[in-house]
């Protein structure tokens, strides 16, 4: 196996922002992400899902750790100020290295 | 009072405030405000199928420029009586400006159950005022700056889910016309009234939820949120006798002047005027005009309407 | 038999043996299930709207105590010739001593189809009858405890989904009346029947998921799932007899009696009893009761009733 | 062309070139599909039970072996003049010889708002059809190897979602009959086209979507997406001449030929051929055949049918 | 940046305790959390999403490791015994950890 | 407590593999799982969660080491070369070790 470890990044933001935001992570050198649907509550409040201003989305991209920087600071310079939006990224494992 | 939609909207709201567990799925919730944004389209676009579309110039004109106006008197009263902040009056004064096409299906309501005529190329006024509110908004917000990029701005007000529908189905009733879309008038139409009455019942649990926020904002919100729209039925209700409308024709456009966005005008104040503060105004368009025009209102304008035609009108 | 809505939950039951992937997403069940409870709500409330509600007490009172009686009858018998322990006792008991809104939904297509009339306030009795069932099997589990927490039993039950919706469908059928609700009636009366055929495809799904579980808990609940059914129609009927109920009303109170919850009552025990085990419960109600009810019980309860009617009956 | 349901399908596809956020919820999406499919079956499954069985033995050994036969024609085409590797010929050419239920769905609406007959059961051909292709497709694939295991391509095709929700409305529609399913006819039959528009306004986006892959793929995959189902339609129409089946039923069994599956054969595909790239086959499926059958396709196959009756018919 | 270690507590459980415990990891000291639906199986069955009885949730809750703790502990003595539930936790990075 | 370490593996696949892979992690080893359902991009390309043939799963199962291995290793061998798929893992605390 070529078993490496990878760095898994996690936004949890606003829905609205989904593509632009899928966008941006290709620009920043993702090659790939995967979506779910959520609802939650943070510092901006309860955002509980039942119709479009109020949804969530949790987007997961496993990347290298210069590009979960990248990604990470990003968001930060971009969304943190005005939108419901948190970060955070943790090691992970992955087979195919070479795909992230 | 006593029209079963209402009624659901009342039975929304106390089951929001009793704090139950109902909710719509928001899949559905989804689907039931697609059908309705469709069906209001295709009703103006059949209309649109039987008149030569350019008589109907002057309305959108005089329309439009009333979409560019109420934000500009709403903006300075938030600015200098509520004390808010640039972004946050722009983008309430941008939602109040444009149109409500939750508040307008009620108002369609209103107007088949007591089988009042009204122009049914209403649908293409709404879709009109939808947008110059939005312009206004971001103007206000940011000045002439060249930041504002607004080829996206553009896409997000056409492309948004809310005005693309009702174009879709504008465009569809004007070209198949009124024989054409009879194979689908089962599902739009006979069923309006459940759809809608299922989309108030949610939007009725919505409102319980804003209320809470309300008590953040404090009393100028409410205040607000009930005299502007006053103000813009009577603007409304004044121009659409001016322009010679029906006496239902003149109770719609007030209701949709009257009437506050809380779909199309977010989205994009997200996008352009991202400092807002999306609660407030959604406190305000959710938590106390939508409920207030669904109650009082509409059956409010409908009286002025009959005054107006009466006195003012031709 | 060859009832449609009969058919499509014979079809579930059969995809759902064959491990098809045959689902209907959860936001179309969620759907589903509401606009039956709002209808049968619904057409309780324009029953109510039409008679003076005071009349109907006696029926209330006596329905009422059916529903304190049901488990009492149904507890000794799961502990003692069951040997299940006190909470599962209790809790099996507290959903056959409730009522089933599918099965009541099944119940109404049935009078329909043959024209039969019955006393439409039976959704009136259906709300009653979720309720006392429900707290005798709390005490029956925990006795006169101070722990429980009434408060939250209640809010569980009336804020539940099911009971709210049927609450709600009743509170607006009787302020609107027969002539408001007419504009709604093409979504939730028409379609009623073909809503409720999707709505049993799922349920068939769900029986045949849960008759897996049946092995694993033996003979005896099979037995329970159906004698206890045929035990409580006959109370059922005889109390609806007495009441003086027409034919079709003894049938249906029949049925409600027979019918085992698996909406509101697994809610509430799962806040209220949860060291019972609710897949012991759902299995029973669902695996058993539930199709033997659909594709046997309803016609059979009918049967009984055309039989009290002429023999006991005035 | 100003069918409502023919605009609703070219409103999608502009929605998804705009790159409108317009989109269907996935859970609708599968609601509106399986109302459409169970409705189909239905629809056959009454007209099955007007007529004895066996005398459509016939009708339904020729088109299984024009299901056989189609892909065989396909393949060599594909693997020669396209260049595809074995796997991927094989499973373009299983999607071109099996059908596709949104195709069909297009052309009953086609026959009923011109008011052409056409024979009913031809919604069991439709299922009929599903099948060949898709043994053809695997057999081409893997040859006769003992590794494919028939048993789960068996399970795959009867139990998967389409196939099993044709054959239960059939079912249902058979046991049913007639008068039987007049009671959630509003539900299935009335809402049927407003369900088919929504249904194609979410293939027009999903039709979009597939179009930029096109470029990828190349002009052969637009040709041969274009010219097999022209070449399925005169095979079809002409063995449905030979049938003797009416003018709508030629039509329509040329439709069933030209159409090119896009649910059951994709599902069986990947399960059983999974080397063959998905994308390649949906994007003729979709992007090609489905758009131009639907857009110009029908129309002609009614024109070749008329004249195939005329000429060649009896 | 402000990056920090902080603990990432994930409990999958039956979707009708969501408001319950959503509140209860308020009074825990959670200050916000993320909420998504979820199928699954465990030693309590098969949990398979198709109607309320047999959906889950998948809550997380980024928080200090006190707070953590604390929410495990809750955890498992109230629903534990009774319930089908999950818990797992596992150190995230993240931005702005004064938020958490 | 009987806090433990163990791993948790997510695999990130087309749904339509959802029954059969999780009959697999069963005969592999796994106690449990949780779904949920997901869209993304990848390799294969864009899979934006619309209709059946575009929809993601987003497997979860916690167990002990060996058997992530085994789960992964068997991924790799049976889907990686023909499916839409990642597999990543890392190491989660969970209460209860003994369920795992
Ligand atoms: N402490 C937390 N743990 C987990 N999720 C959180 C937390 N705080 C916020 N979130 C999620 O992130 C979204 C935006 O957070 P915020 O910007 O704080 O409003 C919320 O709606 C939650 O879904
Ligand atoms: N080993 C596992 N890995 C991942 N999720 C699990 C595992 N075991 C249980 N779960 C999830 O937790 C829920 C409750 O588990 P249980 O209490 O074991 O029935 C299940 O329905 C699954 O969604
Ligand atoms: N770099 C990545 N980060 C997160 N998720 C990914 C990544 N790459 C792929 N995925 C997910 O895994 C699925 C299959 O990936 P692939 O096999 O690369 O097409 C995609 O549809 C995404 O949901
Ligand atoms: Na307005
Ligand atoms: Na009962
Ligand atoms: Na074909």
């Amino acid at each position: 196996m070529t078993d490496k470890t990878k760095t898994l990044v996690t936004l949890v933001t606003e829905a609205s922002l989904e593509s632009k935001i899928c966008r941006q992570l290709e620009r920043l050198g993702a090659t790939g992400y995967t979506i779910t649907d959520a609802r939650g509550k943070g510092s901006q409040g309860s955002r509980d899902g039942g119709w479009d201003a109020d949804k969530n989305v949790r987007i997961e991209v496993i990347c290298a750790d210069a590009v979960a920087t990248a990604i990470t600071e990003f968001a930060q310079s971009e969304y943190f100020e005005n939108f419901a939006m948190v970060v955070y990224s943790h090691p992970v494992t992955v087979s195919r290295a070479v795909k992230f | 009072m006593s029209d079963p939609i209402i009624l659901f909207f009342i039975f929304g709201i106390v089951a929001g405030l009793l704090r139950s567990e109902l909710r719509l799925p928001s899949a559905i919730y989804d689907f039931l405000s697609m059908t309705l944004l469709l069906a209001i389209g295709l009703k103006g676009g059949i209309e649109l199928a039987k008149q030569p579309f350019l008589s109907l110039a002057p309305q959108i004109g005089a329309v439009f420029l009333m979409g560019l106006l109420l934000p500009l008197v709403a903006f300075p009263l938030l600015r200098l009586a509520g004390g808010f902040g640039r972004a946050d009056a722009a983008s309430i004064a941008a939602h109040y400006g444009s149109v409500s096409v939750g508040t307008f299906a009620v108002g369609i309501a209103y107007m088949h159950s007591r089988a009042v005529f009204y122009e049914e190329h209403m649908s293409l006024l709404l879709v009109v005022l939808e947008i110059p509110a939005i312009l206004v908004g971001i103007l206000l917000a940011r000045g002439l700056s060249k930041q504002t990029q607004w080829g996206s701005v553009a896409h997000e007000i056409f492309a948004g889910k809310g005005v693309i529908l009702l174009l879709g189905g504008l465009g569809i009733g004007w070209v198949a016309g009124p024989a054409g879309v009879e194979s689908i008038a089962p599902f739009f139409f006979d069923l309006f009234k459940g759809v809608l009455a299922l989309f108030l019942l949610e939007m009725g649990i919505i409102t319980a939820s804003k209320l809470g926020s309300l008590r953040r904002y404090g009393l100028f919100i409410i205040g607000f949120g009930i005299a502007m729209p006053l103000f813009s039925a009577l603007v409304g209700g004044l121009l659409a006798t001016a322009l010679g409308l029906s006496v239902g024709g003149v109770a719609m456009l007030a209701t949709l002047a009257a009437s506050a966005s809380y779909i199309a005008v977010p989205a994009a104040m997200r996008i352009s005027v991202p400092e807002a503060n999306p609660a407030l105004s959604l406190a305000a368009s959710l938590g106390v005009t939508f409920p207030f025009n669904v109650l009082v209102g509409i059956p409010l304008y409908y009286q002025l309407a009959s005054w107006l035609t009466a006195t003012v009108g031709v």
